[in-house]
């Protein structure tokens, strides 16, 4: 267990790098120096998202005009798996500060300027995501956020999961609204408060313990009294519409960058092989048709994987270009993305776990050697996978292509709610709380 | 000999087939209950391996005119793959003893059954030097016995992946018996020795991320000294049918069957008692989810395909033993290749699909669960599925018989 | 009684295990050697029908008691699946005829017995007529005997796909024997009627895109008179454990492993005299390529897993019928379940293969080689195999075991 | 075996209907009605292909300016699919078509003029293929081109598999180029003859007989003292330099086209299925999760195939948009394009098939009769993947990845030939032979 923080490299007036000015194939190369040692020690891959940080990898999405990437949502998952297929923790780290962003952008394009957002994603300030509880209702968290006398809140509660917290400045959490004179719990409306990690109250440890993905930063933040304004305290309701997609679509970028990582091992170990068997096809095993036609395989997986998920990027990149729509439309456009990614997802899993497992036929027992780690892909995939079960996701998409039957609002993993009507909030002033 | 390693019994019990699947589901159980732990510290399995001697279990192969069980290769079979069920990598350690009682039986001279075959009885072991790491291909052998006169020779070499070495009594080594005249090219044989004899040294330096506690070490052999009573002629095994490769390989499948079938087990199990139904499955427990049901039933009928495609190479290898032609013995090596290779596909699938029923919380490191995944792809590494599916292939296609070595 | 359709004997011969392989062996390379024209042209099999009649494959069952062979249902599992090798449709038509025999054997008087086993050892064939069209469900069933004084009833509904009733000497027709109080209520029997009886046509209306010349036609059943004495009780079968479903499941899944095999053995054939290498593989002839034997050495390990599956199947039934309960029961039914299951994934997937392996030239319409695939892909859906999965995983995942009815 | 021939439906002058204002699901769906009876029948879509002409169809590459469609491939490639989905014999009836618009519109990119064969194609002409012949050497075919006095050539000899060209006005004849006083066969090079199918020289016979896409006027064709004007006699060597993953793009269209409609069949059957087994999950088929499972499978399987192959039409529209580039460029385009086909198809092949044999599984015994040709989806797949077999492009793929290894230089199906280089034709005056 861990308990470090990764503090902010800087003040918001020393900015980061012009993320447009970045040569994201330098990042990358020095981000997988030290991956394998990282994931044979058990370490966090700290120095990388500072790196990222101070490179304006979080700033990928938002405008040129604000001194952002300016970046869309398919060039962002092309970028999500070259950095997966590098280290496969860190845009899964980073994926509860896209959706920030994310939500951001959408709000300024539709009611209300957010530009102090986009200057804080500029100077390189991180935002991990604090949204699971254990074992309470998804419409009732226990994690509460109270009025204060002078219109700001007091938050309290601890949260489980919170994938990229320990690494940020700000983190992006899911509390219920005590309303004094309203003493039913379950009538208390939630909100999202964006709160900033560095207040003293916030506390996070790494006690993530899965078998894969041992990088990402999942573990539990503690808020104790900690102080949020107003202008922090954001209705639920008020979420960027296209958070389920988003999110499934950073776990297909994931899992599409970690084939592409066994595809490179594989294809770097079957180059130095130099031990065949006696009866094998070929002296030289990178002659041997049986490991081209198991690697051709694996190449073939994550072409298919790439293509599926760049096509749905393309579909999430429609709700994100519609922000002005009306509702309907709106409806329609995320009901086609998580559509989409649900059908990516059916394919994608079982192309990659295939990969991972399967690229060790190409090699002999050497390759099991515990320093090699080549285990990590399939323990990576496989973590991945199951936050989207395959089995769940074909019926979905089985039960929309023959009933129509629209996708589970599903919120974050594993829970459901209610339908937003877009109508409402967009005639709001503002995401004041 | 070690006391430490030795049961402090005279003679283990002789047992029955029925007796020895009684006894190998027991113990089986017991592993099962600790395996987590072994694997997750890399426990090395003394004690497992004094219980399964002192058992009986590892004699079940002595021929009966020295006494011993003489059960058939169906039975050991079964008894592989139900221990493998428990613990694959305490399962897979006495492998190689087998082979050696298999070959003694096949290449020993009647004094050296006599000897070994009352030490087998007496609870002894015997671990494999055998392959060497480094040199060309998996038959390119450079240890060497060299004539040191007066019908003694000296043993020089060294060995990789020597499961089961640590814990032996005696280490058969593979090695080519020289003349002075041209070294390295001598056919080769079996050199008998004592673990702890002088010139032997085992490190345990296996660090694979599955079979974990195999102790499958570095064998270093630095002049040791061998009696001409202590060689077998290796080389003579392949110069007719045989079913010693046959044999070696249905040990092999017996363990990733075995490894198929505990992960199998363990996904019913947390399906049953752990696993939260997904939302919107409109079902109470994970269990009444149909599609889950579908994922076990389709695991449950590669897993019985592999059993099936096991017994019957088992007894392929039994009706070859006891009619050996090249026909017989070839069925024997083919019926094999068959339920390695789907063995191999079965149990790297089924302890992959294990978190697919089985949902989010089945990745907790706590619970190791990936340990069968880690074992299915290591141990299916041991040497390849694909030359097992070549064979058949082959067989297929021109009615090619497979080759006679000690691969398959 | 037709003369066209029974053969001139006064009695077939009474075969043994080995006699009954070696005529099915025979007459199976016959059917092969002609297979391709007979789905091609849709000729239906009346002569090769009447070959199986007079070799005696048809009476292995007849209960030595009554002078019959009373093989076991893994001689007769066996036969089904060589016979499927050479033509799974001409295979498929005696399946109803064995199923009636088995449900005498299970139901009929001590009359019934000696009347019909006698006509079987004479050569006679029993039809199908148990599916009805446009129903619910499988299990609901509007035929009726309605009661007409005298001991006497009268039969009427009709019957679908009921394959082997356009060559069958008798029929049994399964309905629901009605009291007038109730009509459409009361308990499903057999009731036997002769093929030309009166008020019995049988249409040939199968049109399905494989398995196209197994008769399987339309029954209609105007007021046929039945005697008391040709009624057998259906529903007594199952109110206790029964092997009847597992019986009639295990040929189906023969006919499916003989399709496998049969196509795999066509492939092979066809890469080894006919199909050129690709350019660029290095080889001279197709059967080198190494990437082409792999392809057919997987298919071969698929197609023996089946067949290993289906005498693990057919030993599960025997061993049911000879001890009788229902864990005995439940366990043939789960053995049969899984072959299948497996039967039918491997039976479409070696048949589609077989043009991976074969290449552009095996997709000539005059070759006829997608017939493989359309018979299998057809007889895979007689009741679908995604149910026999679900029963393996209810059993694997909470012990539960299958229903108790004729599907398994 | 059917002896028809479509005749052209106008003179040059009275033009089709311009594509950009073709409305093409009117024309797709007017094309779907007649086709299940086609394939029951064994009939040629002779009336969809005269649809085809008179809508423009086979003039959509051919540039705006010059009265075509103007798409790209990726446009291409997407109506393929669609087509394919309705009737998939006619993109593959097309695939001749398409190569000889494609080379016209390299060679006047690059060279010269070919507004009089872009004309041909806005007027609705189509060309077919005449490249295979039986037993020959793929360098030296045994149909000949042989000067005449006035410069012009006459042709004779016999082609097989000439897809198309029964339905078409041109065909575009690979043919030795006998020369007077060269006596050596071996010698003489080779030629692509752009044949009138009108002269009456000219036979085709529908003699096609494979049992999937019976429908594709594969047929023999053969030339009886053809007269060739000069400037339609272009050297082999001058051929697009794409025209292999330009096929293997067809094939694939093709293939993804025939999933959808297997997709399309399977939902309306389980939509229409009434009778479920008295033990099955659900009262109505249409709710049963393994059902829906299943549907949910072939869809994913759908969109995956989509996505790879959309994304191959990028690799090769990248080649076609570089006609200028140097020679080592347009090689690199070229190798690029041929192993993205190669390892799509990889993945692309096992996916269709899988659905179009999986998809019974939703279904009951009544789905394998006759009259529905359910089958047919299975067996036009697995036609189209023979020509693409999975096993030798998963090994071209590996040995690529592995060792760099370039592409078979496959210019037909099944043959391989010497790499061209462009420097040399780029030197060259034109086209004439």
């Amino acid at each position: 267990m861990t308990t470090l923080r990764v503090r902010p490299t800087r003040s918001r007036d020393d900015s980061a790098t012009d993320p447009r000015s970045t040569d994201w194939g330098a990042v990358l190369a020095s981000i997988s120096e030290g991956a394998l040692q990282r994931e044979v020690d058990g370490q966090l891959p700290v120095e990388a998202v500072q790196l990222l940080k101070s490179k304006g990898f979080g700033a990928l999405r938002v405008p040129s005009a604000h001194g952002g990437g300016g970046l869309d949502l398919v060039g962002l998952a092309r970028l999500w798996i070259e950095l997966a297929a590098v280290d496969a923790n860190l845009p899964q780290a980073y994926r509860g500060h896209f959706a920030l962003v994310e939500d951001r952008l959408w709000h300024h394009a539709r009611t209300s300027d957010q530009r102090v957002w986009f200057d804080r994603f500029v100077a390189g300030e991180m935002a991990g995501n604090a949204w699971s509880e254990v074992g309470s209702d998804i419409d009732l968290p226990r994690t509460v956020l109270r009025p204060r006398a002078d219109g700001s809140y007091r938050l309290d509660g601890t949260k489980y999961y919170t994938t990229g917290t320990i690494f940020a400045e700000w983190t992006d959490v899911h509390a219920r609204l005590s309303r004094p004179g309203h003493p039913d719990e379950v009538e208390d409306p939630t909100a999202i408060a964006l709160v900033d990690t560095r207040d003293p109250g916030v506390r996070t440890i790494d006690d993530w313990n899965g078998f894969g993905q041992k990088g990402t930063g999942s573990g539990t933040t503690t808020f104790d009294n900690v102080g949020v304004p107003a202008e922090h305290v954001l209705p639920f309701e008020d979420r960027f519409p296209y958070q389920t997609a988003f999110y499934q679509l950073n776990l297909l970028a994931t899992l599409t960058g970690i084939a592409r990582a066994a595809l490179r091992d594989v294809v770097e170990a079957v180059q130095k092989r130099t031990r065949n068997f006696s009866h094998a096809n070929a002296p030289r095993v990178r002659d041997d048709a049986q490991v081209l036609a198991l690697v051709g395989g694996i190449a073939a997986a994550v072409y298919a994987a790439e293509a599926a998920t760049l096509r749905v990027a393309g579909s999430v990149q429609a709700v994100a270009d519609a922000p002005l729509a009306g509702a309907d439309e709106i409806a329609a456009l995320v009901e086609a993305s998580e559509i989409e990614s649900s059908t990516a997802q059916v394919v994608v899993s079982e192309l990659v776990l295939r990969a991972t497992s399967d690229l060790f036929d190409a090699l002999g027992a050497s390759a099991t050697a515990r320093p090699l780690a080549l285990d990590r892909h399939w323990r990576n995939a496989r973590t991945v996978a199951s936050h989207n079960p395959r089995i769940l996701k074909a019926r979905v998409v089985g039960a929309h292509a023959v009933n129509g039957t629209p996708p589970p609002y599903a919120w974050s993993v594993g829970g459901t709610r209610r339908r937003q009507d877009w109508d409402d909030t967009r005639a709001r002033a503002g995401d004041a709380g | 000999m070690s006391a430490a390693v030795v049961p402090e019994v005279e003679a283990v019990p002789v047992l029955s087939h029925d007796e020895a699947i009684a006894v190998a589901t027991e113990i089986a159980a017991d592993l099962a209950a600790t395996s987590l732990e072994r694997d997750r510290d890399r426990l090395l399995p003394g004690r497992e391996l004094d219980r399964l001697s002192a058992s009986g279990l590892l004699a079940v192969t002595v021929p009966t005119e020295h006494g011993g069980a003489g059960l058939p290769v169906e039975t050991l079979a079964e008894v592989f793959r139900i221990l493998a069920t428990g613990d694959p990598s305490v399962a897979q350690v006495p492998h190689s003893h087998f082979v050696y009682v298999n070959a003694l039986r096949h290449q020993g001279t009647r004094e050296q059954k006599w000897f070994f075959f009352r030490e087998v009885l007496a609870g002894r072991r015997f671990g494999n030097a055998q392959s060497e790491v480094g040199t060309r291909h998996v038959r390119d052998i450079r240890t060497t016995l060299t004539p040191a006169g007066h019908g003694r020779w000296t043993l020089t070499g060294t060995k990789g992946y020597s499961t089961g070495a640590l814990f032996a009594d005696w280490i058969p080594v593979l090695a080519r018996q020289d003349t002075l005249a041209a070294p390295g090219t001598g056919p080769l044989h079996v050199a008998w020795v004592e673990r702890h004899a002088p010139g032997v040294s085992v490190t345990d330096d296996w660090d694979g991320m599955g079979q974990r506690t195999t102790a499958s070490g570095t064998v270093r052999l630095d002049q040791v000294e061998v009696t001409a009573d202590r060689i077998t002629p290796y080389y003579l095994t392949f110069e007719g049918p045989q079913t010693y490769g046959a044999f070696a390989q249905v040990l092999h499948a017996a363990l990733d069957v075995g490894i198929a079938r505990a992960a199998l087990t363990e996904a019913a199990a947390f399906v049953r008692t752990k696993s939260r139904p997904y939302p919107d499955a409109g079902v109470d427990r994970a269990a009444d989810d149909p599609l889950v049901v579908q994922a076990l039933g389709e695991m449950e009928l590669d897993v019985r395909a592999s059993e099936a495609l096991l017994r019957e190479a088992a007894r392929a290898v039994d009706a070859a033993d006891a009619d050996l032609t090249a026909d017989s013995a070839a069925a024997a090596s083919l019926a094999v290749a068959a339920v390695r290779a789907h063995s191999a596909r079965v149990s790297v699938e089924v302890s992959s699909r294990l978190f697919e029923v089985s949902g989010t919380r089945s990745a907790l490191d706590s619970l190791n669960l990936d340990r069968h995944w880690r074992n299915a792809r290591t141990h299916t590494l041991h040497d390849p599925a694909a030359w097992k599916v070549q064979h058949l292939g082959r067989y297929v296609v021109d009615g090619t018989p497979p080759p006679n070595h000690g691969q398959l």
